[in-house]
């Protein structure tokens, strides 16, 4: 699926893809959160950028673990210490590996999940991330499963997410901040899956 | 976006700056980012630290000084701040007897003061415990939400557990003090004109010139319900029922904290607390202390908040105990 | 107009009765209008007296009690309190020691405050003397018109007069340490939004979105200058310049104070003492203590003024010397 | 010229204009001062008419002075003192008096300005009242002299201070708030003046 040298392009785009999307990201938690989150994400791997000329030589855990460690001391708010976790969980995982397949992929995936879900005390259906992520996995898993296309996979992740996207309008937020607006907060969809969604499509594309 | 500053990435770094410049006879700044602590660190007694995004100055690095924090941490406006700097905070205040986080309740600063202890637990040993501040009554407490938000209470958990802990009272008596005031605190707000954050450019909410906003938070955020604007004395009513509804004040002492949210004038404030004042003593609610001003702001917004404290014996004398920080100085 | 008030007729009255409920520890309200004096009437000293109009809060209400005022007269916003008000205030705080009145060089603050002087000094033979503070730099001092308006520096007369007064010195000693502060105390303040009088109903003046105005008084009147805006340490820049012009603060030790006007948030305050700090230090000017917060206000103006005070021997003992009023504090 | 129900006549309806002018005075003052002027008047006046029942069986002197009372307890600011100056001042000069004649009335202009001019150590030619007072008072003197016609000579009275009132217009003010305009002064009319001339009008309208 991906050696060091495409690991690193992934993050390449993810760091372009957030800065094109701190406004509309800002907005969406404008809306139902505090206004901040492509701003914090912006900030997280502006910082990560900086440190990519460390990556030479480093394996993909270490890599992931690196980014981990920039996000949550660089990202701040809730999604900070959040996809900080997801990002040093999956460097633990993929401690030493140079390079990785899409069951690696599979099982960041899962590791991420229930680091976020550990870290901030969410399940599923409480407007998060989560609600991106979960679906994301498990319709990846699902299709390798079956076809064992990573194309295929990743496409029907993607979806899935999206859906995940649509799914989070409809429901009342309980955790972070949108949790203050109760039945306001329906109506509009989560920042943080949003932002996860972006992060999936630059794996599918490039992967 | 019409502010006084330099450049929006510059605002936090800048402001924290101008503080330590200020009051150096109080606080120095940490290298480690945006963490400041007593300038004489005092030894011998469990240490406070507590912090959240800027934005809400005087807090928090306006309460470090004697009596009340020992360290403060602040994040970018309206942002967590990152374990590594909390944790750099922590190291720097700990003189063995442990530290006190107090941490406001949202989700970010929780997960963020929470990932500092571990790693000051883990790596260095040092004994954290921590309060988390949930006296915003705007917003419905649920076992199944992320609860109730923590706002201008917190100013009141610095200075009494800050006073016990300058008395030298063990880690387990400071947190105990601590989460009294918690349970006893309860706090509700209102704006009639939003906030821009620097980096942001756009207030967090518009409204016309004739609403205002019931049950804002602290962070910019819209409050639960927009209103046509009424009467100082209307809002009041509002807002203290609320907080009355909350907890049974009947009877009891409290203190009072007229929080201005960041550009309500004084003036607004004082007759604010005309009304308070008159409704408490209508339910024989007597008042103890009064504090009227800015303590726990959201940038420039306009607006107040009411806190109401249940005070007993030992927290109305710590509530008295000596404090000298640059924003709030009790003399005995 | 947005105010959280009840009636713009109210808002004075309001304003004081909500002061002296939020504080009965240091201040009570005499039956004859808007004049605060000591909760407990402070025997065998000489006494001091200040206002003016309201909407300047704190001052000068917030800085009656221990080592500061014993009496503050409010007249209507941005208007001299009238001479039957003082003349009250001044009978019931003088102790036979006499009395000083500490004026802000506005015409109707020095008329009232002078007429209010010959009643007490005619019909009760009390011995009141007189200040006027002038330290407004923006407006040019001459022998031919009013001279300078006072402005922030005043809070600085009151504390060290005031300190002085609380040692027991005579009533020509503590005029003199006044009139030595108002000699060495210059200031210069700028505005990014206007204020509205509430009786007024409209701002003083208009600003575009990317206007300031440079030199403002008090009273939500315009500047001297309407400017184009400009980065927090352009506008330092600016005003510093006017106010090291005016006095030789060359190799001296000074006071600080960065006043808000009335809605400006703290961070911004703090983002200028940044730069001013820097500045001084540039200049071998030694700082020997900041304030930064509200002071001295316009209702919800938002800008700011520095002040410097250029100190002695003398001057800095007392500025250090205990005060315990609503709005400022000082430990020993 | 007026006796004591004339007078209060006269009160009356300077009462009245000064409530009706005071949104004009206000905003006059709010060019060059600090936007109270009218404010200020009109709240002396309404407590003037508050103390009218006080003035039955007074005569004229003693009227003015309690007016003069009134308006240096209630107006405030640099007007208060220098108005309520100026009707104690007449009320001394008219002690006793149950009516009075245009010599009194020109003296109690002289008396008025006297008082004004010590109390706001100001002379002509600063941008005040008093640059509409001394100009009213010479002419009405001059013209009473030459023809002994009241209404003629009250008549250029009031010619004489609207002319002040331009005049102001002209000068830079070295007294009261405006002075701290400078040359922002110029091209604009003084609240005093103005304030002045208003009261005189009454007294031309109805004596
Ligand atoms: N307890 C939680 N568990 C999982 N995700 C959460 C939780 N709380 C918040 N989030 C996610 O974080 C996002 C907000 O992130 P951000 O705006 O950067 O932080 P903050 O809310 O502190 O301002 C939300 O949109 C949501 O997806
Ligand atoms: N020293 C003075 N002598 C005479 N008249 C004065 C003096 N100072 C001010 N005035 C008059 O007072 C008027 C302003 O009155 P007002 O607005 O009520 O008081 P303030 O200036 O205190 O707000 C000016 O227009 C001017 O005519
Ligand atoms: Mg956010
Ligand atoms: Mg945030
Ligand atoms: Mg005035
Ligand atoms: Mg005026």
């Amino acid at each position: 699926m991906a050696d060091v040298k495409k690991v690193i392009e992934i993050i390449d785009k993810i760091i372009a893809d957030v800065d094109e999307q701190k406004l509309f990201l800002t907005e969406l938690d404008n809306v139902i959160g505090d206004g901040d989150h492509g701003i914090n994400l912006a900030r997280g791997f502006d910082a990560v950028k900086t440190i990519e000329g460390t990556f030479e030589g480093k394996d993909i855990g270490a890599i992931l673990k690196a980014i981990g460690m920039k996000l949550v001391s660089t990202v701040g708010g809730a999604s900070g210490p959040l996809y900080g976790t997801a990002f040093m969980k999956s460097g633990a995982l993929l401690n030493g590996k140079t390079e990785m397949d899409m069951n690696d992929f599979i099982e960041m995936l899962q590791v991420s999940i229930d680091g976020i879900m550990k870290r901030g005390k969410a399940v599923k259906g409480e407007k998060t991330m989560l609600d991106a992520m979960i679906p994301a996995h498990d319709a990846i898993a699902a299709s390798y499963e079956a076809d064992k296309d990573a194309k295929k996979a990743l496409e029907a992740g993607v979806k899935a997410a999206e859906e995940g996207i649509e799914y989070t309008k409809t429901i009342i937020a309980t955790k972070g901040r949108a949790s203050y607006l109760g039945e306001r907060s329906i109506g509009h969809q989560d920042p943080g899956a949003t932002s996860f969604t972006l992060m999936l499509k630059a794996v599918q594309e490039l992967a | 976006m019409k502010k006084i500053i330099n450049a929006v990435d510059q605002v936090e770094n800048q402001m924290i700056e101008g503080m330590v410049k200020a009051f150096p006879q109080y606080v120095k700044k940490l290298d480690c980012g945006n963490v400041v602590v007593r300038a004489q660190k005092k030894t011998g007694k469990v240490a406070l630290i507590s912090g959240g995004g800027s934005g809400h100055e005087p807090a928090h690095g306006g309460f470090v000084g004697k009596g009340m924090l020992d360290a403060a941490v602040a994040g970018a406006v309206f942002t967590s701040p990152t374990p590594d700097q909390i944790y750099e905070g922590i190291k720097a205040v700990d003189d063995g007897k442990g530290v006190l986080m107090v941490v406001k309740n949202y989700t970010g600063d929780v997960l963020n003061f929470e990932m500092a202890a571990e790693m000051a637990a883990d790596m260095d040993g040092i004994d954290v415990k921590e309060v988390v501040v949930n006296d915003d009554v705007a917003v419905q407490d649920s076992l199944y939400t992320t609860g109730r938000r923590g706002v201008a209470g917190t100013v009141f958990v610095h200075k009494i557990a800050g006073a016990l802990a300058e008395r030298g009272a063990s880690l387990d008596e400071v947190q105990a003090v601590a989460q009294k005031v918690i349970d006893n605190v309860r706090t509700m707000g209102m704006a009639i004109k939003p906030c821009t954050v620097p980096a942001a450019g756009e207030p967090g909410f518009e409204l016309a010139d004739n609403e205002m906003e019931i049950g804002i938070g602290i962070h910019g955020e819209p409050g639960v319900e927009k209103k046509p604007l009424e009467t100082a004395d209307e809002i009041v009513d509002t807002l203290l029922e609320k907080i009355l509804a909350d907890i049974d004040y009947a009877g009891s002492e409290v203190a009072v904290m007229i929080n201005g949210c960041g550009s309500t004038p004084l003036m607004e404030l004082f007759i604010v607390n005309n009304h308070v004042a008159d409704v408490l003593a209508e339910k024989g609610i007597k008042v103890y202390k009064t504090m009227v001003g800015e303590y726990m702001t959201s940038l420039e917004m306009e607006g107040f908040s009411i806190t109401l404290l249940r005070l007993d014996d030992q927290m109305k004398e710590l509530l008295d105990d000596e404090a000298d920080t640059p924003a709030l100085t009790v003399t005995k």
